[in-house]
């Protein structure tokens, strides 16, 4: 558990189970050792995934299986209703792995979750990890041990690559959580800095950011005014992306002067981060502050 | 998605919103014909349809008053380039003798999770210019599950008119209509100005999103259009994002930030990236010599970087594409750089080796031979 | 306000749910001319149609087979009392052949403050009923902001009929249309039936909420029509709250609570009271002189109990309003027994003086006094 | 102030402050010594209501008096969008005096303020007094004291009534809050209990509570499962009420064998507090036990 994030254990719900993505991942977290009580398909009710329980309704899986948690896997054309469904019965947190949905979709349901104080990982998240503890996400299990680095990132591939090099220095990793590369996320670095400045486990952060948005600025802005004393490693990617270009992620785009690399790096500069201008270069810092 | 100027104000016709009387028109068409046929007289506004800004700075707007003057200052519009590109079309409108100058938008925030709706009386310059030179500017949010109000739409016409006024908030709601059934990221306005005391848009900027193509059809506009070279075409259909970029190393990965890391990366090492091009997760064989194909055929690259960290992307598929290509599509192998790690890391080496490439695990050695060898 | 089950229908048709064919008759009609009239066979059902429930058990619903049976069941049923009242219609139904029974309300909740739905497979008796014999009911929360979504009505198809029916799903979309559109507080079918695929309402309970009046018309409603006695046409005039009681003391306050407190306190010292009346806050002596008019004329107390803390309301103008209502309408002096603290209670206790009336300033004395008194 | 419920000190904005209602209670709000900044009623911005300024809308008055809280005496038919645009601004709480909303909008302004952590009291309340600091309400000044004892109620008149004869036993009061007679509405005796049970300065709660719902019976039971250790008086109104007519209040009707007087009057007596069968009797025990 982590307080502030995970306050009771998890239980997890997987929406969209029958999927070709659900099944996979039900069965990779499953690998890992995450509780997963039952999956939800409208229409696949009855059948089983991995062994978990698939059902029709968020409804009829609350009351056999009492899960607290959900990991979304549903159509980006119906995964408003799947998440809604999901914060009617305050599972929390509710991680949206679904890629693609319509940004007005997601305003919705990340303002319904909020009203009952749900945290929404995602959309178009790999979702987060607590090695050793239970993984509600898709990212490779290798590359993943208990440790005392948390990592926050807006990427997928890039946070294994920098999660990867910190298991070859020969440390590993509290949290690692992806907050998604979607125009509109649920929870932005600035929503969970706060957990991991009180953390006794976590002894060092690292932010992966990339370009777009303003979430990188907000996030050196709370680090310099609450005066984290934990060592922070910031890695910004896109320092060479053109303006005016998306760069594969939805948010990962420069607009005229805003949202560019280097005002990024800049305010992490003046919030006292260290910042790391390669991926393998977080490790080496990590390997000197730590 | 960017909106051309008109297909903006085609949306503000259908959701009630006034726009100035006009039509387009393209290179080689008989203008005066067309004045005929809709009814309108000289002098009228000449406005080249490009997607990015600056136009008015640059002199793509221009008044005709006479029949001389539409045929040259037409002409002069389609040949002036504005970052690289001329416009395919202009829009000929009725010319509104205004003073008003208003500004108003609607944007989905990211940072506030919510709908923004930002108002300044000094339109006619781009928003950061107002808040740069201190114009008051308004920002008034809108509660996406609450949605706009009355009271949202009177704040907006006291502040923008000074005076509670009905037709105004009509036009606010309207504007709130439009934004969310169309799915939009921004609709902006400015300038907007008053005519007769009702509210006219005299031009446009959209920008609609992406992901809610599944309930509206966006084929029809410009911008998907035009994006439709064979290389985007074939990105598009495979589900590739693809940018390409004015260098020679073509970058090639999985997942949005490892390849734009790769990209600063190779920069870093004082190499010139020659495109982004992130194939996905899990991507089969087949996609990643698609993806080869795409990049080799149309940009022309000195040099390939392929670049993978593989979770659910498999290692063994990756390999397969990369020979598949070579074969099928010419490729010459010294061309690649091909750093490999991941989930079944030792098939997909082995497969390589084979073929006579040398595998890389780490990125940054990769990088530095991509831009150091030879 | 109750709707009659007719008048539900009426709205659930409306708004796309089936019910049974139907009409109603009133005391005297020629039942098998209107039979005819629309079109209907035997046998049919007559309905009572009654605002309150239990009218199944008082045996107020029959199924006639033959015109002789048409006659006298109607007869019967129009003479049936229950709690009180006669029925002033019948509902003339088909009779609808059918074997599944299901129970479905939404309705505006208190303590959870959004809309429940609450749903069972053991309609035909009472949600009271159906969980003290144990059976089932789902209990399902809409967000009243978020809005019903499909997933709620996946989720009640499956419950009730186990599986994922369309028709029963739009169904469900359509009564929360109704409970939303129509401002009910309550929408209840209990049975419905599934007929031909189709969901059909073999019954309705409606609530409308009367806050809701301005906009909408409530008032071809059975209920607002039939609580227009003279008495009751005036509270509603004067915007009194009324109801009449079985006692003999009349009580008239300001203030809901302390009304209820003031019948609440003659009772514990043994009186009867007679009517609950709130005159509201502020009042003028005109509506004072109205009130003690209406419950003068139309209940003839023994006593009428005037219990007034005053603090937006003035103790002047209800002791003028008093002095008015005698002398005007002509009540006895000697039936008031009269409380009267707050906002310029001396300039009222005077102006009470001098007509001869004893003015209390406790409340509990004055409670003891009108049950005590001669 | 009063931590948890007013946590800042009051700035008051009036909604409707020019309608007859509005005039009357700012005026007697001001006399009481409420620190009221702004009014507003749409189309008579720069008028003056004993002079506090008027504007036509929120935003206006938020920029130019920076109001903390609200009171709303906007007629029922224009109410919803009064408290949304209060709710906007993150006003906080807002008082709802406003009789006959519709209770659909009700619960879409509840939820919405909900959201945002906001407290609505009301709709139909007589608002709240805290003697000797402020008055967001409308009950006469007169029968208010700087005291210790703590009043929550459904009703009105009846809790001047129950006031007075705090102060003809010589005390005072803390708290008094209307929680208003509406069918829905914002803050139940369960949502301001927590908040006396920590009060410092409340060394009695008094409930007057009436027939209909369960507000009573939920209060009931979060004092016994808190063993909340001040004492309770509580005092229910409508023991005599007939079943299924609603006595002047929307919530006050007993429907069937739900929202009876003696159910509520059982469930204090179980809680262990004190039970009052005459208004009177409310200062008869207080004396006794404080």
């Amino acid at each position: 558990m982590l307080p502030g994030f995970i306050d009771r254990d998890i239980r997890l719900l997987v929406q969209g189970i029958t999927g070709r993505q659900g099944r996979f991942h039900t069965e990779q977290m499953l690998k890992y050792g995450t509780n997963i009580v039952a999956g939800v398909t409208p229409g696949k009710g009855g059948q089983e995934v991995h062994g978990v329980p698939v059902f029709d309704t968020v409804y009829e899986a609350v009351k056999e299986t009492d899960p607290t948690a959900s990991i979304i896997f549903v159509p980006a054309k119906f995964a408003f209703d799947a998440v809604y469904e999901a914060i009617q019965y305050n599972l929390n947190p509710i991680v949206v792995i679904t890629e693609g949905i319509p940004a007005h979709d997601s305003l919705r349901f990340i303002n319904l979750a909020r009203a009952r104080g749900i945290r929404i990982v995602g959309p178009n998240t790999p979702g987060f990890i607590i090695p050793g503890y239970a993984k509600v996400g898709i990212m490779p299990n290798q590359y993943f041990k208990k440790g005392r680095v948390s990592i926050i990132s807006r990427s997928g591939t890039l946070t294994y690559e920098v999660s990867k090099s910190i298991l070859d220095i020969g440390l590993g990793q509290r949290l690692v959580l992806g907050c998604g590369g979607d125009y509109v996320i649920g929870t932005n670095f600035i929503d969970i800095l706060p957990t991991l400045a009180e953390d006794d486990e976590t002894d060092a952060i690292v932010i992966i950011g990339e370009i777009g948005g303003d979430d990188e600025e907000r996030a050196a802005k709370y680090i310099k005014e609450t005066g984290l004393d934990k060592p922070v490693v910031a890695y910004i990617a896109g320092r060479t992306a053109p303006e005016g270009k998306r760069m594969g992620h939805a948010g990962a785009i420069v607009s005229g002067s805003s949202g560019t690399a280097q005002s990024k790096i800049n305010s992490f500069k003046e919030a006292g981060a260290y910042i790391a201008y390669r991926p393998i270069e977080v490790a080496e810092i990590l390997k000197e502050v730590l | 998605m960017f909106l051309l100027e008109y297909e903006g104000k085609e949306l503000f016709k259908r959701h009630g919103i006034k726009v100035p009387k006009g039509f387009t028109i393209s290179k080689g068409d008989d203008i005066t014909q067309k004045l005929k046929e809709n009814n309108m007289d000289l002098p009228v506004v000449l406005k080249g349809q490009y997607l990015m800004g600056g136009r008015g700075k640059a002199g793509a707007v221009k008044i005709a008053r006479s029949e001389d003057e539409l045929r040259e200052k037409s002409e002069e519009i389609f040949n002036l380039e504005i970052k690289g590109a001329k416009p395919e079309y202009i829009l000929v409108e009725e010319f509104v003798e205004h003073d008003i100058e208003l500004y108003i938008s609607i944007l989905v925030s990211k940072a506030s999770k919510s709908l923004t709706l930002l108002a300044s009386r000094h339109g006619g310059v781009d928003v950061e210019e107002i808040a740069k030179s201190g114009g008051e500017i308004m920002k008034l949010e809108i509660d996406p599950v609450g949605g706009l109000s009355n009271f949202h739409a009177i704040t907006v016409s006291k502040f923008l008119l000074g005076k509670i006024d009905k037709n105004f908030m009509t036009f606010v709601k309207n504007l709130y209509k439009l934004v969310v059934e169309e799915d939009l990221l921004l609709a902006e306005i400015n300038p907007l100005t008053i005519k007769d005391g009702e509210p006219l848009a005299l031009d446009s900027k959209i920008i609609v999103d992406d992901n809610s193509e599944f309930r509206h059809d966006l084929t029809g506009f410009y911008e998907y259009k035009r994006f439709l070279t064979w290389g985007e075409k074939q990105a598009r259909e495979y589900g590739f994002a693809y940018v390409p970029l004015k260098g020679d190393i073509a970058v090639i990965g999985n997942g949005a930030g490892l390849v734009m890391a790769t990209l600063d990366l190779v920069k870093y090492y004082g190499g010139e990236p020659a495109c982004f091009l992130d194939v996905g997760g899990g991507a089969s064989s087949e996609r990643i010599a698609k993806a080869l194909e795409v990049v080799y055929k149309e940009i022309s690259p000195k040099k390939i970087f392929i670049n993978i960290f593989a979770g659910i992307t498999r290692c063994d598929e990756v390999a397969k594409g990369i020979v598949e290509a070579v074969s099928k599509v010419g490729i010459p192998k010294e061309m690649f750089v091909i750093r490999l790690t991941g989930t079944l890391e030792d098939v997909g080496e082995e497969i390589l080796r084979r073929e006579g490439f040398t595998v890389y695990k780490d990125m940054d050695e990769a990088a530095k031979k991509v831009v150091g060898g030879d």
